[in-house]
């Protein structure tokens, strides 16, 4: 059957169209943040009849590893790209050179700095990493009112988290309360990662918020107030981004408030139709920009992503059906 | 005619270019001590690591004890008998002299090694020996020359080797340390049944100890007489015409 | 040789208390101990909360990771070898006991023992490549570092399980869990290898084949054998530092280890003890307190609550200050010595 | 000594062509070298573009900064030492020339030399502490590196930079934004430094050193020098290439270099180039192709369009097949020799 | 009396638990050759070590042409024209045979090393002691043990320096080798201007050769006597008086 697909090469009202194939350059290839985007990314492939897209880029987001590998694809005459822009400066030349090169790009899961895209993609998908970070602060801050509040970073300089704390920092700053916000380094590792945590609660025994920006530190600040019953003490708020199984427990068990969700799934499965439609339409139809949303999971309905492996997720590869039902939850 | 202990037949050894032994024929005979003398770089010491097993020979063949071998390791050389000090003296600085003494031959109260039985008898072989050291403990590194290679030959001496192929056992032992050596040797040939290699520049010493005397020169073996049958003086005119008549 | 320098006079014994600590002194391990001391005791002075109960679990489950993987990168750099992918072992082998319980409905125990056969499978080609094919173990380890990652990253989809059912539980105490099991495992794997080290033909015949390589193939030593075991037990103990520390954590996670993190972090766990990045020495017991010395740098400055920037200054200058004092520490020893 | 045995007599000049092929194959980086042309002819063959000009330009500063470090690299791994710092000083020396461009008005060029030699001073701290205090350098370097790491964080607040005004335009490309500045540069080191290596006596000693340190200082070699001078060349470099890379990519950014991953690269490159990490030996040209093996594995298999977890398995298996090849060359090499 | 090239007073020198000298007494004069005797572990190679800067002794002074000096380095003792030849050798496995003849004292036509030059001196030198090697851009591992010290004698010989410390030059040496090199000694001494200390265990070789003898015993010179006034027997005795007196 997949013979006469490809033979076909139309798939639903399309066009026969060549395999295109696509490339995203990714800053921490190997993170499992990004495991649903790669099966959005795949999804959205196969859905259209196309090759499955390369995912590429730097493991621990060096961007030069990245311009490496944007070249590379450029070079490679990929069909078109899709980029996590990182950092404002360093991507405007490589785009530019895709774009005379006739490949189309958008950028996914960053754009540059606030205010400031820096390239000339033609479209950004995704929720900025800083905006998001600002999100984080804003809710702990419906519960926080003073005191110290510590933000779990693993990599201190790493561009997938440090826009995330500095957006946090900056949501305490604007707030005005007394409350002294504290970035502190856990560790590549998360093993360590859980120690470093576990040693800042011990010194730290009155501190009123846990944050952390991203998914082991996430997972061991639910465990470090587990572990210490901190709820009982003065903490007012704990919270993080992701939604690995050790954190969605935690989220259940009362000792995270919090995990953001950050849709990576669509980050993937979007660039990849907007690319499509612009090579499919001849430049017909642009790339539009696209937020792709932040989800609070809180313990009202942690369950589901509990219960349910699914690819939006990256829990599992398998192609599930999540059957939900009742009303939804609105404003 | 008895068997010979160790035999080489037309044993050819290159490193590169150089043609390091081209042809050697040599044995030694049960209780024998042959003296093995040559130049610098003649290939005594590339000889010696081939009866040992430590280099394998470009072409000839290994007779142990009229058996034809193949040695494929120093390992296995030692478990036919054939046991060595080489001329750098295969120590292990880091480790103690006991440990050096015993190294792969290890006293084992298994699984954990037996170090106070090996203490006891190195002290006692060294003591033996007339060697004395500041501490059988001591690692090797710290050392003076002639106290290293007393124990390397120590460790030779007193295994229970067939054959001893020894490369300049007493190149760095004080006058009064290398004839107790000496005698040493001369006390395991009373005993009959070990062979032994001895290789030394001092020919005095060579002729003091050895039954026979072989000479290496241009990778062959071109003098063979009893030690009775020559003398210091011919031993020294053979490599000095040589000498001269390169000149 | 009688004439032999002789020893100087003053060997009459000392009072006992004198000895002890002469004793003491004379081991190679005194000078990181003082150290570690020190840091504690300064840590005690600026957090009445460092010396508590939980603090010292902490430190001790920070401890013994990197301890446990040092031993064998100690029994690797005595005999003059390396192995970075050790690591990433450590991230694969829960990995493998999640397949094989969850996938194959393989006991607990018996799926423990066939993921730390399989890691050690992975020290097997790392020794033989090193061995047989004489590639630098450094190149080959990379190798297999990045090898293995592929792997692991293709098996687990880069994304974390839960611990297995049967795993949880008394196992999952025992194995790592609990407060005091990890630790207990290091320090148990520490004396057995610091006795296999120190006092077996193993690790005598691991020294020499780093000391003087020419010098232990000539006295019949199999360098190849003493390599590829060396090899294979540090991928085993990899292997369990990976379960352990995922049993620890609740969690299997690719990123146990950091990728070269863990490796790092045991290999200057060693140095700092005592052993030689070039070979022939040594120090189990050193590099145990060398893990001590790093994670007690770590816990007691986030204790303290350095901020995310500063602390990477403070550890760093840190380090540097315990090493020198440690170097001091140990010529005053060995002066004390004689 | 007459009776040196003999060379043997098949010393009639050979033919021409032949004689060029044994002139190549006697040089120790050959065998690398044929490796490198060997995956050259497998990408062409995978990929039609891989040999376009676009395509060896990036491979060519793929190359280049991995080169240049593995330079400073070569030089401490043959005296016996090694600097796990070099990386984050990269990442340090462009945020020198952006404070002294940007908050002093340092002129550029001066801005330049002042960063490289600040970058050199961290070089001197190590070699100090390294040679006058005895601390290994594997934990001087790890403490200077988490140091100048805290420094780092701190000072840039963790947040890249535009590249100063003044520096845009002709420097910028001069000094790593041309397509191929930064080769360019990589040659000339690698030329210059395979020099001082091979024809000056400060290679030499640097040999001595690394080959017996005893030997070499019992003929009156001061190590110390040798070794905190290739301390101070390897953080120069370091800075260099920092600067070189934040010109090319446009952005002074704090994980340039990535921590310690450049570092890695660099004694990967070192020792698939040949040299020793004990010590003794080692070659500059090697580290060249070294790092251009590994680059054109990375861009290679890239260009194929594998994605990231497959590429590690590959990498991985291609690393160990290359290295394994490269070892049989030079087998071959030597005994050709004879 | 003509004050002395090279003079020792109360040098001594512990290691750990360990006194090796406790106080050395000795001198060498202009032009002198001094023969240092004693046996395995007396203290001998510790004494050059001191004279030639490598180790600070504990107690003592050195007294070079009459100027009391402390020896901060190898390379300050060179500067002063003392110059040693190390039992251990000192030479680089790594390096080829004419770099090792002129390390740290390489010819350069600056920046680079003059490597025509100093293997083209490398090659006479040796040939004028008579030393035969395959090449000398050889890498010294692959010598043979006469070959390599040849080299290292080879390399202090043939400097220019004012006091020569050999320790045991001749050890590995081949007959041939060792009388010729015992000739270039004797050359050295009729230019009359250079002084030489010899470590040797072979008495005959050192009568041969020196015009005076000194025994270092329990750490310090126990017998100094002009070569003449003494004989083969005499040392030997003394030796075995020693060994005997402790059985
Ligand atoms: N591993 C090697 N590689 C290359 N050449 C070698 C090697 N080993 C020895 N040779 C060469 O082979 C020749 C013979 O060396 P060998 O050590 O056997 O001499 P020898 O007779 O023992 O000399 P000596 O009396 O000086 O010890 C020498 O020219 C030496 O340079
Ligand atoms: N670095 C050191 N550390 C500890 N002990 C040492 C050291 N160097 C030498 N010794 C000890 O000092 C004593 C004298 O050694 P030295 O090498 O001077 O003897 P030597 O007279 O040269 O002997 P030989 O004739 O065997 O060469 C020996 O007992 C030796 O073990
Ligand atoms: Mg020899
Ligand atoms: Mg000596």
């Amino acid at each position: 059957s997949d013979d006469k697909a490809e033979a076909a090469g139309a798939m639903g009202n399309f066009p026969e169209t060549p395999k295109w194939k696509f490339t995203f350059v990714n800053h921490v290839t190997t993170n499992p943040f990004f495991t649903p985007t790669q099966y959005g990314m795949e999804d959205a492939a196969a859905l259209l009849g196309i090759e499955k897209p390369q995912w590429t880029g730097s493991q621990n987001s060096i961007v030069g590893e990245m311009v490496n590998a944007l070249n590379t694809a450029i070079s490679g005459k990929v069909d078109g790209l899709a980029v996590a822009v990182v950092d404002k400066d360093a991507f405007r030349a490589p785009v530019d050179q895709a774009l005379d090169a006739g490949i189309p790009v958008v950028s996914y899961n960053a754009d540059g700095a606030r205010g400031d895209p820096g390239t000339n993609r033609l479209a950004y998908i995704g929720q900025g990493l800083y905006e998001s970070g600002y999100e984080l602060g804003k809710r702990a801050l419906e519960t926080v009112s003073g005191g110290e509040v510590a933000g779990f970073i693993a990599t201190p300089g790493a561009l997938n988290i440090q826009p995330r704390i500095d957006g946090a920092q900056q949501a305490f700053q604007d707030s005005g309360k007394p409350i002294t916000f504290t970035p502190v380094a856990t560790n590549a590792d998360v093993t360590k990662g859980l120690s470093i945590i576990d040693a800042y609660a011990v010194g730290h025994a009155n501190v009123s918020g846990m944050l952390a920006v991203d998914a082991g530190s996430t997972a061991s600040v639910g465990q470090t107030v587990k572990k210490y019953n901190m709820r009982s003490k003065s903490l007012k708020v704990a919270g993080g981004f992701d939604l690995i199984p050790e954190s969605l427990a935690g989220v259940k068990d009362g000792n995270l408030d919090y995990t953001i969700d950050q849709q990576p799934y669509l980050q993937g499965f979007l660039p990849v139709l907007a690319l499509y439609f612009y090579k499919v339409s001849g430049g017909l139809i642009a790339p539009s920009e696209t937020n792709t949303g932040l989800l609070f999971v809180t313990k009202d309905n942690v369950e589901p992503y509990q219960n349910t492996k699914s690819r939006y997720e990256g829990s599992t590869t398998d192609k599930v059906l999540v059957p939900r039902s009742g009303p939804i939850a609105h404003g | 005619m008895t068997t010979a202990a160790l035999q080489a037949r037309g044993i050819a050894k290159r490193f590169g270019a150089l043609t390091a032994l081209s042809d050697i024929n040599l044995h030694v005979d049960p209780g024998e001590v042959l003296g093995l003398i040559g130049d610098n770089g003649a290939g005594k010491s590339t000889l010696i690591k081939i009866l040992c097993g430590y280099h394998q020979p470009d072409a000839g063949q290994i007779v142990v004890a009229g058996q034809e071998v193949t040695l494929r390791s120093v390992d296995h050389a030692r478990s036919l008998g054939i046991d060595t000090v080489y001329q750098d003296l295969a120590l292990i600085n880091e480790l103690s002299v006991y440990h050096n003494m015993f190294l792969n031959r290890e006293l084992v109260r298994w699984p954990l090694l037996n170090n106070r039985a090996m203490k006891r008898r190195a002290e006692r072989h060294l003591k033996d020996m007339g060697v004395n050291l500041p501490d059988v403990g001591v690692e090797v590194a710290k050392l003076s020359g002639g106290q290293r290679q007393a124990i390397a030959v120590a460790r030779s001496v007193y295994s229970d080797a067939k054959v001893l192929l020894l490369d300049e056992p007493l190149a760095a032992m004080g006058a009064k340390e290398g004839t107790m050596i000496l005698d040493v040797i001369r006390d395991l040939k009373r005993r009959g049944d070990v062979s032994v290699i001895i290789i030394a520049h001092n020919y005095a010493q060579v002729l003091d100890v050895c039954d026979r005397v072989n000479l290496l020169q241009h990778g062959r073996i071109t003098f063979d007489k009893r030690a009775a049958d020559t003398s210091l003086e011919e031993l020294t005119d053979l490599v000095v015409a040589d000498y001269r008549r390169r000149r | 040789m009688a004439d032999t320098a002789e020893r100087t006079a003053e060997e009459a014994p000392p009072r006992a208390p004198r000895r002890v600590l002469d004793a003491f002194l004379r081991r190679r391990e005194a000078s990181v101990l003082l150290v570690a001391l020190a840091l504690m005791v300064y840590f005690r002075a600026s957090s009445d909360v460092f010396l508590s109960r939980d603090n010292l679990v902490n430190i001790a489950q920070a401890t013994a990771p990197t301890a446990i993987v040092a031993v064998g990168i100690v029994l690797l750099l005595v005999s003059g070898e390396i192995d970075l992918s050790v690591g990433i072992v450590a991230a694969f082998a829960p990995f493998l006991l999640h397949f094989a319980i969850d996938y194959y409905g393989v006991p607990v125990l018996l799926a423990l023992v066939l993921a730390l056969a399989l890691a050690a499978f992975i020290g097997l080609v790392n020794g033989f490549i090193v061995t047989q094919l004489h590639v630098p173990s450094f190149v080959v380890t990379l190798g297999t570092f990045f090898a293995v990652q592929g792997l692991l990253l293709i098996t687990s989809h880069a994304y974390p399980v839960p611990i297995p059912e049967p795993v949880q539980g008394t196992f999952q105490t025992w194995i790592g869990a609990g407060p005091w099991a990890s630790i207990t495992w290091a320090v148990v794997i520490v004396a057995v290898f610091h006795v296999v080290l120190t006092r077996t033909r193993w690790g005598l015949h691991t020294i020499s084949v780093g000391g003087n390589p020419v010098g232990a193939t000539e006295a019949g030593i199999r360098a190849s054998r003493i390599k590829i075991g060396n090899f294979m037990i540090t991928s085993a103990l990899g292997g369990l530092v990976g379960i352990m520390e995922a049993a620890r954590i609740n969690t299997i996670d690719p990123n146990i280890g950091g990728g070269t993190t863990l490796t790092f972090y045991a290999i200057s766990a060693a140095v700092i003890g005592g052993t030689a990045l070039a070979g022939g020495s040594g120090t189990i017991v050193g590099a145990l307190l060398g893990a001590l010395v790093l994670a007690t740098l770590q816990n007691g400055f986030n204790l303290i609550g350095y901020s995310a920037n500063t602390i990477y200054l403070i550890l760093g200058l840190a380090i540097l200050a315990s090493m020198i004092a440690n170097q001091y520490l140990s010529r005053l020893r060995r002066a004390g010595k004689s």
